[in-house]
């Protein structure tokens, strides 16, 4: 069925691959991030076209309002020094590419080898309210548990990023 | 819009981001590549949950992906802010020192 | 008393061991028991021979056996004694000279420091020798042998301090240790084929047949080896010289009378076994002794020396006498020579004791300073010279004829003979060259001359016995009717072209109380009476006894196994065929140029002996000179010392070295070699263990760092690098899982 | 009494062990008081040995027959491998136990001089003094082996700490040596154990009458080379012992270093060990072997005989030269015994008896003069006879008996084994009759040149053998000369075994 979703799917997936491509090749890491943004808005599409609209919504909530934006207060917090280093050095680049294009054609040989039968098309529907009543009943455990550990890393966090107070015991944290 | 294409484009998304991971000296920009891997690995399973097991088990799945990546995210530029705090810089390379 | 006659010997034996253990503390340091001891068993030896004269029989024989050695009846030796008139003769012969030494000893050795332990000594031998006599099988005669021989040693070593004597006894003992060698091999032949030791049960068995042939030639020659050794005959006379470092009356009783005659004794009673090959070995071997000794004796200037090779010639003469088929001649040259020869020795002794001194060169003219030991010696010389009227002229003319008759019968042994009567004349020459330097002519030294006396009378008692039994009517006769030739025990005997004809026994009247005195031994020399039954090889015909009746019965049957094939006429006196009255001829004519031949010879020994050194026609010393190569030969002994030192003595030694070397570094090289490789090969291992076992473990915690180190390098630090080999590894498992 | 009559073997064995604990016991300072718990431990042994004189019956040959066997005593020892205490005596142990007893309570009394230790010293010699009992008494192999080892090992330290000046050398070539050997027996011994069954209990055995009675049927042992290399095994363990020609090199030098009373005992006793084993257990047990290897044995005697008498005469120690004689000897009994008749087998065993006697006396005159002149150097001595006469007179005695003079024991052993095995190996034979020429001239020889000749006047005052000495040495020259005089008293013994062996051994029965 040729038509208008293929080529918002063709879009999308242009999108979000060549945006990927600038993350890794672009050499300022603003320009980076920036190239990050629209992927994640590119996958967010993507979900949308496999009627994952919960998903969509929250990839966007937290990857772009919160991932994102951490990254970018870190490039800015670890840049005090307004120096040319703005620049991303890039090293080990040639075995790299060798590595990431042989894995690419090995994934996709096997993406597209005939091992999947994919079933029919099935209209879209809303998955929100299913996916709220199973994480409230078969995934309580998972939930809970993914509660606890963002507590934990909330915890980390704070404690790793505050700064330096002589007064306070804490661990010794080894100078390099 | 068949499910090959979508774990095409996932794999282009891993490698995308593994390349990142390996050629980016700068800590966030590593970060950055581990996000991309990780949207890879979303796309795979909603692209399963939707072509191959009409069940929506792969989006809870990638939910908490989503979650665990802002967790690790949060935890990843703390250690970068201390990294950075400690040695001036944010390369990778300089952290070696946990070498052999 | 023949029954009691297993005593004598007993008697002596007794006497040695009192006077080992306790000889010095007896009275006269026990002299008198030795001859006390010797005494009876004389008086005993007298009586038996008056019994066994009595019987008169040839072939008498008291044979009485015990078992001495039994293994659960599967094998057995007996112990006997066997008397026969052979023995009988013997017993008197020893036990009679035997006294005579001891008492002759008692002054001879007076004020000697070990007196006791000499009289011990001579008893020891007189037992050894008694029991030699008596034995009955080749086992017991075997051990006496032995025995004769250790006291020989014992006595000739008798003054040890001197290294001469030691030598001498030594060489004694071990020369006739090699003849007994012989002996034994020749008995053990004997005994593995038959099975049995005593004499009669080994006649018997050859006569069954059980061994014969070159085996039994073998046997023979081996027994007389024995014999050889003892008698010191021609290869190990060498010991008979030396022996005279002991002191005189035990050469006298040993070296002249007795032991060297006991290997004539022992072929004169082993004579059945004798194959006709061992006869002609025996009677070669006689010729050459005789022959070799009598030429060294006339350059001998010792006294002793010079007695001691006649006495080996004259065994020569009786074991020649023996071979060539005169048994009656050589042991009736045994018993006369036992009593001349220990009259010439004793008159030596005397000489020596008087003059202390034993060279002739120093002696002269000593037959007015000792009156009686020059008559006596005179006659004792006489006697061996085989003058008519002595008794050495009866037995040694008794040989000469059967040697020549032997000669006449194989005409190619004629040799034998003629070396015989040759040497009869030497032995004439340099006897009487021996009396004259000692007693006639000019005294040679003053100093010596002055000091001779006569001996003490318990030394010139003896002597004058021994004289008086030197002459020829003691033995002519009766000696010839009991002392028969056996009939030998080998049943087909093929016979030699002409077997040594029986008809020898020279017996002249027969009967033992006839007529004694001179006449009888003129009267025998001239006409040998009827010849005896021709009793050659192999015939069972008993031996005829002579004519004449002196009454007593004479069992026809000879002792000798029946089944001799060739038996010549059965009956004592039918000598019908033609074949006896030949042999009857030959042995006349034989006799009567045997004893003329010998006078002359004798006469011309004599006369040389005077025309040499009394009339001094004909002086010796340029002789000497003119034919120096022989007279350095013979009195340097035909080198036969020399040649024995050589290859024997020293061969064996240096064998022996070569031995004890090989033994203690080769063989016992090995043993330390393998020591050695033993300890090199730990040193080995414990190198192999430290370099290698222990290199292993090192190795493996060498390789462990290694690779340690090596991987280390993948851990650098960098995560990137981290990250790549992760993605290296999914795309390596993707390709394997795809392929 | 029956008590001592029914175990008089084990009594034998084990007195002389029990003297040794006592000795042990003692303080070490009274030196007399051992000698003498040394010298009633040693002859109360000679006492039972009288006693079992009079209790052997004659007429009973017990070869391989067990209900033969006299003075039997039979418990089971270790069951697990059916290792049985059997003890028991017939004509052949029997000259053999009694020569033990007597030799070793000589050599006890003669080592009386030793001053170096003399607890050790008398503990180890009678320790010695069990070991060969048992040696000889012992039916069970594994029991003999045992008392095999037992034997050594005293032996080793009694050379090795009183020996000579090159004792250490000596003392470890002996054991060494034969250690070889007794490892050879082993590996045998297992053989023979793994190939036996009991008859009554079905288990392995080390029953020795077992093996014999198994040696009849041929299937034993898989075949006959099997047999034959078990019985080179015991052939070359038992030939170091005797000692036989190429294994005999120990025997000079444990001679020259062991003190006198030692080198007694080794020499009396130690060396019919080997002759022993072999009429125990090589030849019942392989009878067809035994025929098969005649030949061989009878050369190897004879070159004993002539080989050792030759070397006896190129030696200029006294003690060596005695040594190797005894070599020359012990050849006679293995030519005795290779014949296999009953006058060579009786032969060989008398001369084992006479032998002992006669060495054991030639060492302890050895031992005299080398207590006195401190060397034993033959040239260095010279006309002893006219100094030391009684002594003389003891060493003539013994130099004669030893070079076969008849009317001593070695010359009816010796003429016994010629008369023996003249008729199976003539050539053989001859060559060792040829011996005895050359067995007289060394021992003349050196006789002449320690003891006749002019003096030396280095030893004019040499004192004269004491009455200690004598007291050990006339028993033994009396026993020779009575035995040679009259033998039968120790050949009633021994003939009716032998003759059963002998038929055995030819498999007539």
């Amino acid at each position: 069925m040729k038509g208008p979703v293929d080529l918002v799917f063709y879009v999308l997936a242009a999108v979000t691959v060549g945006s990927a491509i600038l993350v890794a090749t672009l050499p300022n890491i603003i320009y980076a991030a920036v190239a990050l943004l629209f992927a994640f808005f590119g996958v967010a599409g993507l979900y949308i076209l496999v009627s994952a609209d919960f998903l969509a919504a929250t990839q966007v909530l937290v990857y772009v309002g919160g991932i994102l934006v951490l990254i970018m207060f870190a490039v800015f917090l670890s840049s005090r020094i307004s120096s040319v280093e703005l620049s991303n050095p890039v090293h080990f680049r040639l075995p790299a590419a060798a590595i990431c294009l042989a894995l690419f054609g090995v994934l996709a040989h096997t993406a597209v080898s005939p091992a999947f039968i994919p079933k029919p098309q099935v209209t879209y529907q809303p998955t929100t309210a299913e996916i709220g009543e199973l994480l409230m009943t078969r995934y309580l455990l998972p939930f809970e548990v993914a509660s606890v550990l963002l507590l934990a890393a909330l915890i980390g966090a704070a404690l790793l990023s505050r700064p330096d107070r002589p007064d306070i015991p804490r661990p010794d944290m080894e100078e390099p | 819009m068949a499910l090959d294409k979508m774990l095409v484009v996932g794999a282009a998304l891993f490698c995308c981001g593994l390349y990142t991971i390996l050629t980016r000296r700068n800590a966030v920009a590593v970060l950055m590549g581990v996000e991309l891997v990780l949207n890879a690995a979303n796309i795979n399973f909603v692209a399963f949950s939707h072509y191959v097991s009409r069940m929506i088990g792969g989006q809870i799945f990638a939910v908490f992906v989503i979650v665990l990546a802002a967790a690790e995210a949060a935890v990843a530029l703390a250690i970068f802010l201390r990294l950075f705090a400690t040695t001036g810089t944010v390369e990778v390379d300089t952290a070696d020192h946990l070498r052999g | 008393m023949i029954r009691y006659a297993y005593i004598i010997p007993f008697l002596p034996l007794a006497a040695f061991f009192v006077n080992i253990a306790v000889g010095k503390r007896l009275p006269r340091k026990g002299d008198w028991l030795s001859i006390g001891t010797i005494g009876a068993g004389l008086v005993m030896s007298i009586v038996i021979f008056f019994e066994v004269f009595r019987i008169y029989d040839p072939n008498f024989r008291y044979h009485v056996v015990v078992p001495w050695l039994s293994l659960g009846g599967r094998f057995v030796i007996h112990a006997g004694v066997l008397i026969d008139n052979l023995t009988a003769v013997m017993l008197v012969v020893v036990t009679g000279v035997s006294t005579l030494v001891h008492i002759f000893s008692v002054g001879y050795m007076h004020g000697d420091p070990r007196y006791s332990r000499y009289f011990a000594y001579l008893s020891v031998f007189s037992f050894s020798m008694l029991g030699l006599v008596l034995a009955e099988s080749f086992f017991f005669i075997y051990i006496f042998w032995e025995l004769v021989g250790f006291s020989s040693y014992a006595l000739i070593g008798f003054w040890f301090e001197k290294k001469s004597a030691a030598d001498a006894g030594k060489k004694a003992f071990i020369v006739n240790r090699v003849g007994d060698f012989g002996f034994l091999i020749g008995f053990l032949l004997l005994f593995a084929t038959t099975g049995v030791l005593g004499y009669d049960e080994v006649f018997r068995a050859i006569g069954e047949g059980k061994i014969g042939g070159t085996l039994l030639t073998l046997a023979g020659i081996g027994i007389f080896c024995g014999a050889i050794g003892k008698s010191a005959q021609f290869p190990l006379h060498v010991w008979l010289p030396d022996a005279m470092e002991g002191p005189t009356p035990v050469s006298a009783l040993i070296h002249a009378a007795t032991m060297v005659a006991a290997g004539v004794y022992l072929v004169g009673r082993v004579y059945p076994i004798f194959t006709p090959d061992a006869f002609l070995f025996i009677a070669y071997v006689g010729l050459l002794t005789l022959f070799i000794t009598g030429t060294i004796a006339i350059t001998a200037t010792d006294i002793k020396k010079v007695l001691a090779y006649s006495t080996c010639s004259q065994l020569g003469y009786m074991i020649l006498g023996l071979g060539v088929g005169g048994y009656t001649a050589g042991l009736a040259h045994l018993t006369t020579h036992a009593a001349f020869k220990a009259c010439l020795f004793l008159g030596s002794g005397s000489v020596i004791h008087a003059v202390h001194s034993q060279e002739i060169t120093e002696m002269g003219g000593l037959r007015k300073k000792m009156p009686i030991t020059f008559v006596t010696f005179l006659i004792a010389t006489l006697a061996i010279a085989g003058v008519p009227l002595f008794s050495g002229f009866y037995s040694k003319d008794m040989i000469l004829g059967a040697a020549l008759e032997f000669g006449l019968k194989n005409p190619h042994h004629m040799i034998l003979f003629a070396g015989a009567l040759l040497t009869a004349g030497m032995t004439a020459f340099y006897m009487f060259r021996l009396v004259i330097r000692t007693f006639l002519g000019e005294p040679v030294d003053r100093h010596k001359f002055e000091h001779a006396h006569e001996s003490p009378p318990n030394m010139w008692v003896p002597l004058v016995i021994l004289a008086g039994l030197s002459f020829s009517f003691w033995y002519s006769g009766w000696f010839g009717d009991l002392v028969r030739k056996p009939a030998s025990a080998i049943p087909a005997v093929h016979a030699l072209k002409a077997t040594p004809a029986g008809a020898h026994a020279v017996s002249s009247a027969p009967s033992p109380e006839g007529r004694f005195g001179l006449a009888s031994g003129l009267a025998h020399a001239g006409t040998p009476k009827a010849p005896q039954g021709a009793s050659g090889h192999g015939s069972a015909v008993p031996p005829a006894h002579s004519k004449g009746g002196h009454g007593t019965p004479v069992p026809p049957a000879g002792h000798g196994p029946a089944g001799g094939h060739d038996a010549e006429g059965v009956g004592p006196h039918a000598a019908a065929s033609p074949d006896a009255a030949h042999d009857e001829h030959l042995a006349h004519t034989a006799h009567t140029w045997a004893m003329r031949l010998s006078i002359l010879f004798a006469g011309l020994g004599i006369g040389l002996a005077f025309v040499v050194y009394l009339f001094g026609w004909i002086n010796p010393v340029k002789v000497a000179s003119t034919l120096k190569p022989v007279h350095t030969f013979l009195v340097n002994k035909w080198y036969f010392d020399e040649l024995y030192e050589a290859t024997a003595v020293n061969g064996t030694k240096a064998l022996s070295r070569a031995l004890g070397w090989f033994d203690l570094t080769v063989v016992d090289g090995l043993v330390n070699l393998c020591a050695h490789l033993g300890v090199w090969f730990s040193y080995l291992t414990g190198k192999f263990d430290n370099y290698v076992v222990d290199g292993a473990v090192n190795g493996v915690a060498d390789v462990t760092i290694g690779s340690g180190s090596f991987f280390r390098r993948f851990q650098t630090g960098k995560l990137y690098h981290y990250v790549f080999i992760l993605a290296g590894g999914v795309l390596i498992i993707f390709l394997v899982k795809a392929f | 009494m029956d008590f001592i009559n029914s175990h008089i073997l084990t009594l034998m064995t084990f007195l002389p062990v029990a003297g040794a604990a006592i000795i042990l016991m003692m303080p070490s300072g009274r030196d007399n008081l051992v000698k003498t718990i040394a010298a009633v431990a040693s002859f109360l042994p000679v006492l039972l040995a009288v006693q079992l004189w009079f209790l052997y019956d004659r007429t009973v040959a017990g070869v391989n027959v067990a209900s033969q066997f006299q003075f039997v005593e039979h418990y089971r020892w270790i069951p697990s491998i059916n290792v049985e205490y059997f003890l028991g005596a017939d004509g052949i142990s029997m000259p053999m136990i009694m020569l033990t007893t007597i030799v070793s309570f000589l050599a006890v009394v003669g080592s009386w001089g030793i001053e170096k230790q003399i607890k050790g010293y008398m503990a180890l010699i009678l320790l010695l003094e069990t070991g060969m009992m048992g040696v000889f008494c012992a039916l069970d192999f594994f029991l003999f082996y045992v008392f095999w080892e037992v034997m050594l090992l005293p032996m080793y330290f009694l050379i090795g700490i009183w020996g000579g000046p090159r004792r250490e050398y000596a003392a470890i070539k002996f054991f060494l040596y034969t250690l070889l050997g007794s490892v050879l027996m082993l590996l045998v011994m297992l053989a023979l154990y793994f190939n036996t069954t009991n008859p009554e209990t079905g288990g392995h055995t080390f029953n020795m009458l077992h093996y014999m009675q198994q040696s009849t049927h041929n299937g034993w042992l898989k075949g006959f080379d099997i047999r034959i290399l078990l019985f080179l095994g015991l052939f070359i363990g038992f030939a170091i012992k005797v000692p036989l020609f190429p294994f005999h090199t120990w025997l000079p030098d444990a001679h020259v270093e062991a003190p006198t009373a030692i080198s007694v005992i080794l020499a009396g006793i130690l060396l019919k060990m080997g002759t022993y084993g072999l009429m125990r257990i090589s030849f019942p047990m392989f009878p067809d072997v035994t025929k098969w290897f005649v030949i061989p044995m009878a050369v190897l005697g004879a070159i004993n005989i002539v080989y050792g008498a030759l070397c006896a005469m190129a030696q200029s120690d006294l003690k060596k030269l005695v040594a190797y004689s005894s070599v020359s000897h012990m050849g006679f009994c293995l030519l005795g015994m290779a014949a296999l008749t009953p006058a060579g087998m009786v032969g060989a065993s008398f001369q084992m008896f006479s032998h002992g006697m006669i060495t054991s006396m030639l060492f302890f005159l050895v031992g005299v003069i080398y207590d006195r002149a401190h060397h034993r150097d033959i040239d260095g001595f010279g006309g002893l006879g006219a100094v030391v006469p009684v002594y003389t007179f003891f060493i003539t005695v013994a130099f004669f008996a030893s070079l076969g003079l008849p009317g001593f024991s070695g010359f009816v052993a010796e003429a016994m084994v010629f008369i023996g095995s003249f008729s199976v190996f003539r050539t053989i034979v001859m060559i060792s009759a040829s011996g005895i020429i050359i067995v007289a001239a060394f021992h003349l020889w050196a006789l002449q040149r320690v003891f006749l000749g002019p003096l030396n006047p280095k030893y004019a005052q040499l004192e004269e053998i004491n009455s200690r000495e004598i007291f050990c040495l006339a028993p033994l020259a009396l026993m020779t000369l009575i035995l040679g005089v009259y033998p039968m008293p120790v050949l009633n013994l021994m003939s009716a075994s032998l003759n059963h062996l002998v038929d055995v051994v030819n498999m007539v029965i």
